[in-house]
């Protein structure tokens, strides 16, 4: 019964294995109210650490330098600056938007940080740095960071 | 080099299966504010981060870097490590390892999955797959226990009622335990008419699914001793592990937990398990699963550790004192779950656990992780130097 | 620190396109024995062998259950110390120096794999981004390093040449190693020419993917080093940092972790002024506008001057400071087998054993790993002969 | 598992449903995969103590040496052990969720391999350990080199 079974082929064979999930998101309480804020009143809030005074956007519970909890919420224009952009050519199926748009990092008015998020309405070749921004809310909203549908320039 | 080290705090999180009010990072940080508070250090004081969770029930590629700015460590150094259920386990040992450098004068060990988000994560051929053959197969951490226990009651002679005995056992003990997930007040009638998952393992049997995370910090000799008037000494650790040399149709029994043991117990010179380490905190993921490891750590003969439960010899303040806090089955957040089993051990030692503190000296506490078909990690700790 | 980490062998695969042909676990078989050959050390029980393993691999890449558990045994898991670092594998190095340097492992053997053709690298980067925000809105690495791209070229004006250059240089340097992917001798003006990926990196300023490969290695402690070989390679500083995981909570133009691990791997080094001390660099670029970035991270010039330094022609083979005479990542490594291959090159440079690429009588080298979107967990090594 | 606590309706909560397709190179297993294909179920064999494995393994995880020996392991084996699930686990084949009707058992073959697979006789009660089994493949042109290419084993007379 021993060989080396010659008869039987040593072609490479490749094998599909599917592998299915469907994870849970919590948004947390602090999450959750950022979120909410977006979805009921088209507003983009900020949190503000008790230690050093920064003011975050999107919320997290706890200052990522002092490491405090932070419960003072900002509110904050929603009008930003754009520091930095670039311009999606290539598809993904988890991608909001067809191929070409925008991704920016909008620096807030009244925040410390920046939002990453997408540009709207505007012409891709125009796109700069520095320039002015302001949201655009979704019609039906469901609190979800794509309640802002994108950020358009602003006059 | 080989600098002595300690453990001088530890944290963790109230365990539930559902946290819908945190983020997985949030969770995170409950464990380690608590760890903080109880070493009475500060988050500056800390300079290295050793961190991990059984990345296929996160749903994530790499979570630490999603974590890491909650924790307020932004501008420290840091690793993620990571096997499966041992997890934790290779997460302690790595930061045992970091903190015994002498580079760093506080290194925080931090464990965590919220399985209340990782719907399915085990439907997938986890907890038992080689990715291409026994994937094909539904198999998971329940048929795996299904086909141990059935080769351990065929050749010990054990009954369903005795692994019902034991799940009881471990509930009396999770009772006194404030931060145990599943706290049921069981009866052996309740368990054997539980429903049937794959015979004879019940849903009781099974570990549940946890939302948790742990912490402690590690320092080295001379900075534990300043931080705390009772640090807790990490006498040896050793990762064990199997690496797919057998699957569970090939024999399974498999498991390194002996050879583990036996390998620590000879450096440290133990001789008689029982009566040197008063205090056990083993990873049962179910409850027949205990049965083996009693026998496996050195407690008993091969084969006879149920008639230990017959005759009512274990638990809290008995003649084995093995999983005082309730073990895996009633709390179970796999990747941290073996730094649970770390930080219920040092409670141990230093007399901190409360209502299911082990009356007595306690000089020395074992405890364990364990994940796949027989990987462990062995955590020997201290109380004196 | 007292005692050193030796780098006593070192392996790699052709990193190539597709191994249709070979299953993962040949990779790990390839690499692990002929580093095992080099030394003439073997897996054995009773301590003499291989102490320990370290694996840097990404599961969530290779298969949906865990699956370094069950390849393990090809690199001697069985019954031995055997730990997974989640990170590039560079952090592997990272931590398999910590293992030696904590006085608990003698010998480690290291090793990476990467099968890039399994999924879509792109989808599995985009489960590394945040969940709620990052991730919801499709972002995943190549966008995150577009942003950095964009950020970095406009705030310092790095013109579209300087950051084809990288590649040009990339490309050219890899037709002397018979391990590269992609050789061929492109011009800046093919570079421009080729079509926009995600602005304003365009196609060829990507690193090729996928790639297929691993990468292997031993370290000793100092006396352990000096006994298996006469040309021990030395880990002289080692220096990791997390930044901000939100791309818009940094200034995405300043690698300021890369900054902090440098300076930490250099303060533990005695380095003080590194374009002048390094014979050679090795470091992850995974995009054009990176080699620039990284360059000033590692301080081999100011901030914004990374432009000017790769004009200058400093870090062509020849040059003061020649950065990655193997190709780098542009001429295509599969991720995270990178950072311990960027190592594995130093080391084959500092042994005189590079071949065509070797930069003559290199005493002192800088390699570098990175893992996280645009950088976000950096690590640096240095080493000497 | 557990006892499910009250969830708190408050908090905002998503899910990301996803499949992924990995596409698994066999390499060494493709000769494996082939005799699947074939009707044929094939081992790595170890030179040093002749032990056999399924899945194949490239090296013996206990003595370190490269196998390149396979060896045939027949249609029958020997009944190790059986076990039935019952809770819904995903189809790897499929992608899908589904109940397993049939036990999963595992086999030692005449050629001393042990394997997994599933069972025809439903009632597991009329399962013993040491049962004589046999291979009941599916129809040649729908192998693919799986698991499932046996599509169950049934019991023989002795």
């Amino acid at each position: 019964m021993t060989q080396n079974l010659p008869e039987i082929p040593d072609t490479p064979v490749n094998v599909d294995v599917i592998a299915h999930s469907n994870f849970l998101v919590s948004t947390g309480a602090t999450g959750t109210k950022f979120l909410t804020e977006l979805r009921d009143n088209k507003k983009i809030m900020g949190i503000k650490c008790p230690s050093c005074g920064k003011i975050y956007v999107p919320p997290r519970l706890h200052c990522p330098t002092c490491f405090v909890r932070m419960s003072e919420w900002v509110d904050l224009s929603g009008k930003g600056t754009l520091s930095s952009y670039t311009i999606v050519r290539y598809q993904e199926p988890y991608m909001p938007k067809e191929p070409p748009f925008a991704y920016g990092v909008i620096q807030m008015d009244g925040a410390d940080t920046g939002l990453a998020h997408m540009l709207g309405e505007v012409d891709l070749d125009k796109i700069k740095i520095g320039m002015r921004l302001e949201p655009v809310f979704k019609e039906e909203r469901e609190g979800s960071i794509l309640d802002i549908d994108y950020f358009k320039p602003s006059s | 080099m080989a600098e002595r080290i300690a453990i001088v705090g530890v944290g963790q999180t109230h365990h539930k299966s559902k946290r819908p009010d945190v983020t997985t990072a949030e969770l995170c940080a409950e464990a380690v504010e608590r760890c903080l508070e109880d070493a009475g250090m500060q988050m500056k004081d800390i300079d290295h981060l050793v961190m991990g969770s059984f990345e296929v029930a996160d749903g994530y590629y790499s979570p630490d870097k999603w974590i890491i700015p909650e924790l307020g460590v932004v501008g420290k150094s840091g690793l993620e490590m990571q096997n499966v259920g041992t997890t934790g386990g290779v997460v302690a040992a790595a930061s045992f390892n970091s903190a015994a450098t002498g580079l760093f004068d506080a290194v925080l060990c931090l464990a965590w999955q919220k399985m209340d988000e990782a719907a399915g994560a085990f439907g997938r051929g986890g907890g038992g797959a080689n990715e291409y053959w026994t994937g094909q197969f539904p198999m998971s951490p329940i048929t795996n226990f299904a086909r141990r226990t059935y080769a351990y009651m065929d050749r010990s002679g054990c009954t369903e009622e005795h692994i019902a005995i034991v799940r009881v056992k471990q509930d009396q003990c999770a009772m006194k335990n404030e931060y145990a997930q599943l706290r049921l007040g069981l009866t052996v009638e309740k368990v054997m008419q539980d429903v049937l998952l794959a015979w004879p393992i019940r849903r009781l049997h099974m570990c549940p699914t946890t939302a948790g995370a742990a912490a402690c910090i590690v320092c080295p000799e001379e900075k534990a001793k300043k931080v705390t008037n009772k640090p807790v000494w990490v006498e040896d650790w050793l990762t064990c592990h199997q690496g797919g040399a057998l699957t569970m149709a090939e024999d399974p029994t498999a498991s390194t937990l002996r050879y583990a043991c036996n390998v620590v117990y000879k450096r440290c010179g133990i001789t008689n398990p029982l009566k040197e380490i008063q205090a056990w905190e083993v990873y049962e993921p179910a409850s027949p699963a205990e049965l083996r490891w009693i026998e496996e750590v050195g407690i008993c003969e091969d084969y006879t550790a149920w008639k230990l439960f017959e005759q009512n010899k274990v638990g809290i303040d008995k003649e084995v004192p093995f999983n005082p806090s309730g073990g895996v089955t009633a709390t179970n957040p796999i990747g941290a779950t073996p730094v649970v089993r770390l930080v219920e051990a040092v409670l141990q030692v230093r007399g901190d656990a409360g209502e299911h503190q082990i009356q007595g000296k306690i000089e020395r506490a074992l405890a364990t992780g364990y994940g796949g078909q027989g990987e462990n990690v062995i955590m020997l700790l201290r109380k004196s130097l | 620190m007292a005692g050193r980490v030796g780098i006593v062998a070192v392996a790699q695969t052709k990193f190539e396109e597709k191994k249709l042909d070979k299953h993962v676990t040949e990779l790990m078989y390839d690499v692990t024995r002929a580093v095992m050959g080099q030394t003439g050390l073997e897996f054995k029980e009773d301590g003499t062998g291989i102490d320990s393993t370290v694996a840097a691999a990404y599961d969530l890449l290779h298969g949906p259950s865990g699956p370094y558990m069950f390849l393990g045994y090809v690199v001697g898991a069985y019954k031995r110390e055997d730990e997974r670092v989640l990170e590039d594998g560079a952090l592997a190095v990272y931590y398999g120096a910590m293992q030696i340097l904590s006085g608990h492992c003698n010998t480690v053997l290291l090793v990476a794999y990467t099968k890039e053709s399994l999924i879509d690298k792109n989808l599995y980067e985009w489960v590394g981004m945040d969940q709620i925000y990052q991730r919801r809105v499709g972002l995943d690495f190549v966008s995150a390093a577009g942003l950095q791209a964009m950020r970095y070229t406009t705030k310092y004006g790095i013109t579209p040449e300087q950051c084809a250059k990288a590649v040009v240089k990339a490309r050219k340097n890899a037709g002397n190693n018979p391990n590269a992917m992609c050789c061929d001798s492109l011009t800046v003006d093919d570079v421009l020419r080729s079509t926009m990926l995600c602005d304003p990196i365009r196609v060829l300023e990507a690193k090729p993917t996928p790639v297929d490969g691993a990468c292997a290695m031993i370290l000793a402690s100092e006396e352990k080093a000096k006994e298996i070989t006469d040309k021990p390679v030395w880990i002289t500083g080692l220096g990791s940092c997390y930044d901000h995981h939100d791309l818009g909570w940094r200034d995405l133009a300043d690698c300021e972790a890369l900054a902090t691990a440098a300076q930490r791997a250099y303060k533990m080094a005695g380095i003080k002024d590194p374009l002048k001390e390094f014979d050679v660099a090795e470091i992850s670029e995974q995009y054009s506008y990176q080699e620039l970035l990284w360059s000033e991270g590692l301080a081999f010039c100011g901030k914004g001057e990374g432009g000017k330094l790769i004009d200058s022609g400093k870090t062509e083979m020849g040059g003061e400071l020649p950065i990655n005479p193997s190709g780098g990542m542009l001429s295509g490594l599969p991720v995270c087998v990178a950072g311990m291959d960027r190592v594995a090159e130093c080391v084959l440079q500092l042994r005189g054993e590079a071949g065509a690429r070797q930069v003559a009588g290199a005493k002192k080298a800088v390699a570098h790993g990175v893992d996280g979107p645009a950088g976000q967990l950096q690590c640096v090594i240095t080493l000497e002969n | 598992m557990s006892t499910e606590e009250k969830q708190e309706p408050e908090f905002i909560q998503f899910r990301y449903p996803r499949q992924v397709t990995y596409h698994h190179a066999l390499g060494y297993q493709s000769k494996f995969a082939n005799g699947l294909k074939q009707g044929r179920i094939l081992a790595t064999k170890c030179p040093v103590d002749g032990r056999c494995t399924i899945p194949p393994r490239i090296v013996c995880p206990f003595h370190h040496v490269r196998q390149t020996e396979w060896v045939d392991q027949g249609q029958r084996g020997r009944l190790i052990s059986a076990f039935k699930i019952n809770f819904p686990m995903f189809n790897s084949r499929t992608g899908e969720l589904q109940n397993w009707e049939n036990p999963i058992i595992a086999v030692e073959l005449e050629g001393g391999a042990r394997m997994d697979g599933w069972c025809a006789e439903m009632d597991p009660e009329k399962l013993k350990t040491g049962m004589l089994m046999e291979a009941v493949w599916r129809p040649e042109e729908e192998r693919q080199g799986r698991a499932d290419d046996i599509l169950y084993w049934k019991p023989v007379e002795e």
